[in-house]
């Protein structure tokens, strides 16, 4: 693939990362973080990939140790992430709460 | 196997990039977070699902056995995780994240054929490493495996100069020859590098961090993502990226500081973070009981919790004690500032995790006003988020900074365990108050003797 | 270059103007429409480049309109979408005004 | 000539495609929205010397020629036209780019190779079509070259069915057989449907249709940079389209309505515009120069401009009355309603023209409470926008529309010719209730009366 279309679908997903987070209110900063913590843990499809190319010992070693940390980084980060929203759970905002009110995803079990 | 021509394989990783996408919209928004979070793991899901189903894989038995691995070291951490960890548990998968995308641009040096790929090539090594070595040091800040406080010694400054122009060398080494070895060698400059720029940090700034290095590893996924030739890795790496650069300034933001401070305050001396200065001027203490009559009594009170709270672990026997109130008739509300607690936003997890209802949390703004016809403000291990200095004294390290304004309640009562200052290490006028009044002692215990006593009468 | 990049580039740059657009206050509604429609004026490069291969007459003519009509296009939006701003200059809005307070660039003249 | 290699035109596209980026994130912000606009024109710059730098082109000076005349022919219509008449303009440099597109497409369809690029061009065709149409009758319309009401006549919507077939069946043919011939029949089946889905639109929903047709354009230009290949032509397009959506849709949603019954409504017989009932019941109507006491020994009044006040041109009177009132030391606000005038904003702009101070206009919402200690409500042109119905009546075309609380005034004057209803085709209780005085005439004429009047005090 040619650098520049890579270079201009790097800033383009530059700009959509500024302008989908840029008004984010405060509670929200700990759960975005973990959540974007998550997403980087696609590296998975890399490590994989590098892993499943492996012809000899070290290389393929080296790259399962890639595999499970990145495994540990995505499902780690989505489980955890998951688990700080799951706090706002099931609470009573209906009417009040205002624009900050957070996730009344209702009864999301335990 | 490959079942997917290229073609369905770069649909459906472009699918998984909408999602991600998707993902952090939904995360920006308080009533689509979780499902956001949700729709980012059906994009992973996707994308795994591609990788299996078209790329030519040798090592398959190996390669799920390794994923198996890490789920189940990860899953059960992340689930059973205490919600006062949750920071560094954070910055660890973080920095796992960091290592393997350094391991896989090691891995992919042999194949990069121009100058310019193996120029990602060492960005990946050393940003990831960065990451990786600096999430270890936050890990073990917060997890109080070392000392919380800065850590600075004399020739720092210079030491990072030297390990700068290693990491410079080595990279330009790796560009030029595509060696191996000298790869190894700028993974390690990496990691010493990352030691030593989060050693001068101070714990309460330890989170910022965090989100920096997050922003670290994302850009090192981006560039591992050109080395592989892989849209999906750079158009994720680069959210995280760009998103994780600007949640750093509005997290530092909403602590009146610049990143550039947090990370190289200590050089300049200038670091406000743990003075254990204690004051000698008299102040007004009393016991729980006085205390309970106060709250039981009142009619209206407003807790201001803090990073002491979360430090007691007291979260629980504040929802108690609330309760206990609301029981007597007395309004209850939970003042929260956008600072207070160990990273941003987190006094609410803290206090949703003990089933406080969502509508007693009150943001700063919508409670400010409140003050004024509050009985009594009960500030339970919190000190620099009360503290007036940040409106009266100008050069003061928080001048500046939005504060709850508890001093305007009737009544202040201070929780904490000793006159020892806050993260900022200033000391607090509103403790000398005339109607201040402070229990000391740890936030859990104060808060158990308070609510036995405000249940007895 | 490859279909399958220039997808990724326009879902991109679909979020893009989505995110970026999504909160504008009313007042700006017609100033933006005008600044986007100029924008969309630069189809004169594409006008350029079909009557710059054109080697038969018809083709140069066609061509040729295009291009005029792409020049209305944009340098037209471009005039119209500042002098609607241009209402808007040198309005004394200092301290007051708020959030919604329209374009503050002092001085410029009329 | 070529002297920029693909790689650095490729760098300079994309430098003039951040430009648009920034350029569309400025105008969404009020304090740089100029700048923004700047921005973008300088992109375009950079794109037309790199067009000129990269490609190896014929016809040079020919080419030359068409852009001084295009420039010759727009900028001096746009640096002239009246702020009343802008509407019409951006709509017909909208139908221009359109067409610009199509002629593109047309000319590129013997060098499209395979299946998708037919596609694309056909797409083009028939888009950039349906966009110069439609863009031209919206112009006659605001122009009032034709009757600003829905034209609707009995088989349209079969008409329609037929155009729509055909459009099918045009473009799958020369998606087959890339034939020009057939592309010609295609542009002219788009330009058919351009104006059959414009004419049953009523006047005041034109501007809606411009920003929809907008968005039409930007989509065409970005399927016609696919053609081409030209990433600037996709970024850009691609932009226009997704932000017009948007666009569209906000405007429609502040005046309470939904794009589809915009577009749509007249066929369901559901057209709400342009009734022109008349009401028999009695109302109060007085002279110029007892609004102008009413005016002149007031504390506090609010001026509510609308659509007529635009029509009548009478914003530099308007502005005249304010001055003067305020020279008595009247309190003077003017109370802008989102979708008062012909366009969104509108209002703002006309009234900015005439030199009205920024301060002077209040939102809607900033507004609202301060009625009720107002001692005259001047409604110059305006009628939906203050009509109580939109509260109080479920099933008027209006319910749900926020509106601006004229009626808390202590005094509700109305300028106006008649007691024809507005856009809305419905009565307005406001005129009969006790508060209210009319003065029937042209918006301008009775200011200047009242001005004169109110100077003679
Ligand atoms: N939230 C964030 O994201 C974040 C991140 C970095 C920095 N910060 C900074 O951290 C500060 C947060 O303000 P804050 O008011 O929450 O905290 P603070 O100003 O740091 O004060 C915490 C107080 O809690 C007391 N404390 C500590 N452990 C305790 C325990 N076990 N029981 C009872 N009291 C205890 C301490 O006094 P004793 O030692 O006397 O008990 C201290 O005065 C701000 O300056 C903010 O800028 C916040
Ligand atoms: N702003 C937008 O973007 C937009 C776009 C499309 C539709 N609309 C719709 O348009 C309406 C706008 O509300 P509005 O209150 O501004 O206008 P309106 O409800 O249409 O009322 C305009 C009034 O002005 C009077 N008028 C017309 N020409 C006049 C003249 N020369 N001198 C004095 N009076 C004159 C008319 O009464 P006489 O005939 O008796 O004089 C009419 O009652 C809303 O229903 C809105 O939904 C707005």
């Amino acid at each position: 693939m040619g650098g520049i279309e890579l270079l201009t679908i790097t800033v383009l997903a530059v700009f959509v990362g500024f302008e989908v987070v840029s008004k984010v209110a405060s509670i929200l900063h700990t759960p975005l973080m973990s959540g974007a913590n998550a997403i980087h843990g696609i590296i998975l499809v890399g490590a994989i990939t590098v892993a499943g190319q492996a012809t000899d010992g070290w290389v393929l070693a080296v790259g399962l140790l890639a595999v499970v940390l990145a495994t540990a980084n995505l499902i780690g980060g989505f489980v955890v992430t998951d688990r700080m929203l799951e706090m706002f759970r099931g609470r009573n905002v209906s009417g009040k709460g205002g624009k900050d009110a957070a996730a009344p995803e209702k009864g999301g079990a335990k | 196997m490959t079942i997917l021509d290229p073609t369905w394989t770069a649909l459906l990783y472009l699918v998984a990039a909408v999602c991600f996408i998707l993902a952090l919209k939904g995360l920006s928004s308080p009533k689509h977070a979780r499902r956001g979070n949700l729709v980012g793991a059906l994009g992973a899901l996707v994308a795994l699902v591609t990788v299996f189903a078209s790329s030519r894989l040798e090592n398959i038995p190996w390669i799920l056995g390794a994923i198996v691995v890490g789920a189940a070291i990860a899953a059960p951490v992340a689930r059973r995780v205490k919600m006062t960890q949750m920071p560094q548990l954070v910055a660890m998968f973080n920095g796992v994240g960091g290592g393997a995308a350094a391991l896989v641009a090691l891995l992919e040096l042999p194949n990069a054929s121009d100058g310019w790929l193996r120029l990602a090539i060492a960005f990946t090594l050393l940003v990831g490493a960065v990451s990786f070595a600096g999430s270890a040091i936050t890990f073990a800040k917060l997890q109080e495996l070392m000392t919380t406080r800065p850590v600075v010694f004399p020739g720092l400054p210079v030491v990072m100069g030297v390990v700068l122009v290693a990491a410079v060398g080595a990279g330009a080494a790796v560009v030029m020859s595509g060696s191996a070895g000298i790869a190894v060698v700028l993974l390690g400059v990496g990691l010493v590098a990352g030691v030593l720029l989060v050693l001068p940090v101070g714990g309460a700034d330890v989170p910022i961090v965090i989100s920096l290095l997050n922003a670290f590893t994302g850009l090192a996924v981006a560039a591992s993502g050109l080395v592989l030739g892989n849209v999906l890795l750079v158009v994720a790496g680069t959210l995280v990226g760009a998103s994780g650069t600007i949640l750093t300034r509005l997290m530092a933001a909403a602590m009146g500081r610049s990143v550039a401070g947090i990370m190289f305050g200590a050089f300049r001396g200038g670091s406000t973070a743990g003075s254990t200065t204690v004051s000698e001027r008299p102040v007004r203490s009393s016991s729980a009981e006085d205390v309970a009559v106060l709250l039981g009594y009142a009619q209206r009170v407003i807790i201001v919790p803090g990073y002491g709270l979360a430090v007691a672990q007291g979260q629980h026997t504040a929802a108690e004690l609330a309760q206990a109130l609301e029981a007597r008739g007395v309004a209850v509300e939970f003042a929260i500032h956008p600072v207070a607690g160990r990273m941003p936003g987190h006094m609410n997890v803290l206090l949703a995790e003990a089933n406080v209802p969502y509508e007693s949390l009150k943001e700063m703004s919508e409670v400010n006003g409140d003050f004024k016809q509050a009985d009594v403000a009960l500030v339970v291990g919190a000190n620099d988020v009360v503290n007036p200095a940040a409106k009266t004294t100008p050069g003061s390290p928080i001048y500046g900074m939005p504060i709850l304004e508890a001093g305007d309640a009737r009544q202040v009562v201070f929780l904490k365990r000793s006159m020892r200052p806050g993260f900022a290490g200033i000391e607090n006028e509103l403790l000398y108050e005339p109607q201040t009044t402070l229990l000391f002692g740890d936030a859990k215990d104060s808060l158990a003797k308070v609510l036995t006593a405000v249940k007895g009468l």
